[in-house]
């Protein structure tokens, strides 16, 4: 069992990597956003599964957390990148 | 090789394309990007320590634990001083740079 | 099987590294420095070390990835400045080439056993009260870090408040922002912050006894604070605000007269008597918490005004 | 034995979705239809996973938080696909 959540984590990992591939080559910012949330839920999914092979709940917590920030820097970045949110210095 | 090892490796290259990015670039903020990455670097390399140090039924060191805490909390301290410095520095030269740079004609004093 | 996970996530992290160090757009550089934190959070998981992980990717990932975002967004206008040129760039691989290899030479030669405290701390944790290690070593075992640290901060923000324009002093740094009220923004600035707040004192008191703590719950009340703050829904205070300065003082004014109280009880600074320990703990993390979130959040560079930009 | 094949199956099929997503992202043509197969697929792997593996955990409460995770993550990635929608048309990239 163990072996087969170890797989799967490598196996998302994996996939959300080549994911990433958005992330350089665009074309716009807003895929590169898309990229990142991407790997930000992944390596959640990831962080979960190996969580639950160390059985160490704690990592739920980490998850958790992860989940929180991940979604205050994806908004501080569309807030940054989009030219018209009234950010105030235009 | 143990996950520590690994762990302590991949530290080393972060730590030396961070060191390259910082030499490399001539804009400040990629500068402070590299340095957040030889910083990292730098934390993974005693956390790979630390992991090395597993005893008591502790999964690390505690003690390295505890200080690297403290020392991310004082990297990005740094961090936003570094930023604030340069924001200033723009908004009072105009410039993103301390390199030399060749003296402006407009601003040169009538003969 | 394990080692194929760490395999993975150290070589996704050394890509998104490269990426941060090489790639040619800053904004690009930045939402990869982004992906880069919360990657570290899964690797510092892998090493077990997961009071580290919440940190790392708490502040790694999201804090710092606003700065750097922040700080981008104000200079987008600024004149390019030179690309570096051969010579640089040959010191800049050699340097970084020379610095990896001596490091990776030193990791393979570290010595075996590896030097540990942690039986000393197993061994002395009980009396302290608390169940979590890294609380134990923070707040007891090796306090006068923890609260060198909290003036550390505090000198920071200081120093970044004396960089602000003189317009602004010594009223509130930067201009209110705004945004559309009915807009998605101003939505998730109403929902997602009582979640924040509900997450961000659970961490706090878990930390005591679980991984967790006022570092990891000040850098999430600090994010909810800035996103409130964002959306237009909230201002930073102005610099002169008293109940702002008595918050920035808390942390290290708690932790010092607990100091204080350790040389009346046991004849040392930050002496803790093992009858009161615990609470002294606890006290001291209820005076920290505020504190380091409004450092935190205050940290964070604001938009400025065009007047005081140009 | 039985709560062993729910998890394979489960978390097998969180694998798929998160594919599914990264090859959306790869391969479709315009900015709002990556956008689509992103915010579908990633949730959707998310939470197959998170329900794969609430077996193997032990008490309750932490199964919960787990859910919780999943909740948030979705909350936050509506929200954000909502702003990146904009951003996108916004800038023109996208052919109705």
């Amino acid at each position: 069992m163990t072996e087969f959540l170890l797989g799967s984590a490598c196996a998302i990992l994996v996939v959300v990597a080549v994911g990433l591939v958005r992330l350089l080559r665009g074309p716009g910012e807003a895929d590169r956003m898309m990229a990142v949330q991407l790997l930000g839920t992944g390596s959640t999914a990831v962080m979960l599964i190996f969580g639950a092979v160390i059985r160490q709940p704690a990592v739920i917590d980490v998850a958790l957390i992860v989940a929180l920030l991940s979604a205050f820097a994806g908004l501080a970045f569309v807030r940054g990148i989009s030219p018209n949110s009234g950010g105030g210095d235009e | 090789m143990t996950g520590a090892t690994l762990h302590g490796l991949a530290a080393a290259i972060l730590i030396g394309l961070g060191v390259f990015g910082l030499i490399a670039h001539a804009s400040p903020l990629r500068k402070i990007l590299a340095f957040n990455i030889v910083g990292s670097g730098v934390f993974l390399l005693a956390g790979a320590l630390a992991r090395r140090g597993a005893e008591a039924g502790f999964g690390g060191d505690p003690v390295l634990h505890a200080i690297l805490i403290t020392g991310i909390v004082v990297a990005f301290s740094a961090t936003a001083m570094a930023t604030a410095m340069l924001l200033r520095l723009r908004s009072v030269t105009d410039r993103t740079t301390l390199a030399e740079t060749p003296p402006r004609h407009d601003a040169d004093p009538p003969a | 099987m394990t080692a194929w996970l760490d395999s993975a996530a150290l070589i996704l992290l050394i890509g998104l590294a490269a990426w941060v160090v090489l790639g040619r757009n800053t904004f690009a550089a930045v939402a990869g420095f982004i992906a880069y934190g919360m990657l570290l959070g899964l690797v510092w998981v892998e090493l077990q070390g997961i009071d580290v992980a919440m940190t790392e990717a708490a502040i790694g990932g999201g804090l710092t990835g606003a700065l750097m975002i922040g700080a981008a967004r104000r200079l987008k206008s600024a004149a390019p400045v030179a690309p570096a040129t051969a010579g640089t760039l040959v010191i800049a691989i050699g340097v970084g080439a020379a610095m990896a290899a001596i490091l990776a030479a030193c990791v393979l030669a570290l010595p075996n056993p590896a030097p540990s405290l942690a039986s000393l701390v197993a061994g002395n944790i009980a009396a302290t009260g608390v169940q979590n290690p890294i609380t134990a070593v923070l707040l007891a075992f090796r306090s006068m870090d923890t609260l060198l640290e909290a003036v550390v901060l505090l000198l920071a923000l200081i120093a970044v408040w004396s960089l602000a324009p003189d317009a602004e002093w010594p009223g509130r740094i930067g201009v209110p922002q705004t945004a559309n009220p009915n807009g998605i923004l101003a939505y998730i600035a109403r929902v997602l912050p009582p979640i924040g707040l509900v997450i961000g004192f659970y961490i706090f008191w878990a930390g005591a006894d679980q991984p967790g703590g006022k570092f990891q719950a000040a850098t999430i009340l600090a994010a909810m604070w800035l996103l409130i703050i964002s959306a237009g829904l909230g201002k930073t205070p102005p610099v002169s605000s008293r109940w702002l300065r008595a918050g920035l003082i808390a942390g290290p004014i708690g932790f010092i007269l607990v100091g204080a109280y350790g040389v009346a009880s046991t004849g040392a600074f930050l002496g803790l008597p093992a009858a009161y320990a615990k609470p002294l703990i606890v006290t001291i993390e209820i005076a920290l918490l505020p504190t380091l979130t409004l450092i935190l959040a205050l940290l964070i560079p604001p938009p400025l005004r065009k007047r005081a930009e140009a | 034995m039985l709560l062993d094949l729910w998890t394979i199956v489960l978390v097998s099929m969180g694998v798929v979705f998160f594919l599914a997503g990264t090859v959306g992202l790869l391969r479709f043509p315009d900015a709002l239809s990556r956008l689509h197969a992103l915010t579908k697929a990633d949730n959707l792997g998310l939470g197959l996973v998170v329900i794969g593996l609430l077996p193997r955990l032990t008490g309750i409460a932490d199964g919960a938080k787990m859910i919780f995770v999943w909740l948030l993550v979705m909350l936050s990635g509506a929200c954000l696909a909502q702003l990146v929608a904009h951003l996108i048309r916004q800038s023109g990239d996208f052919k109705p």
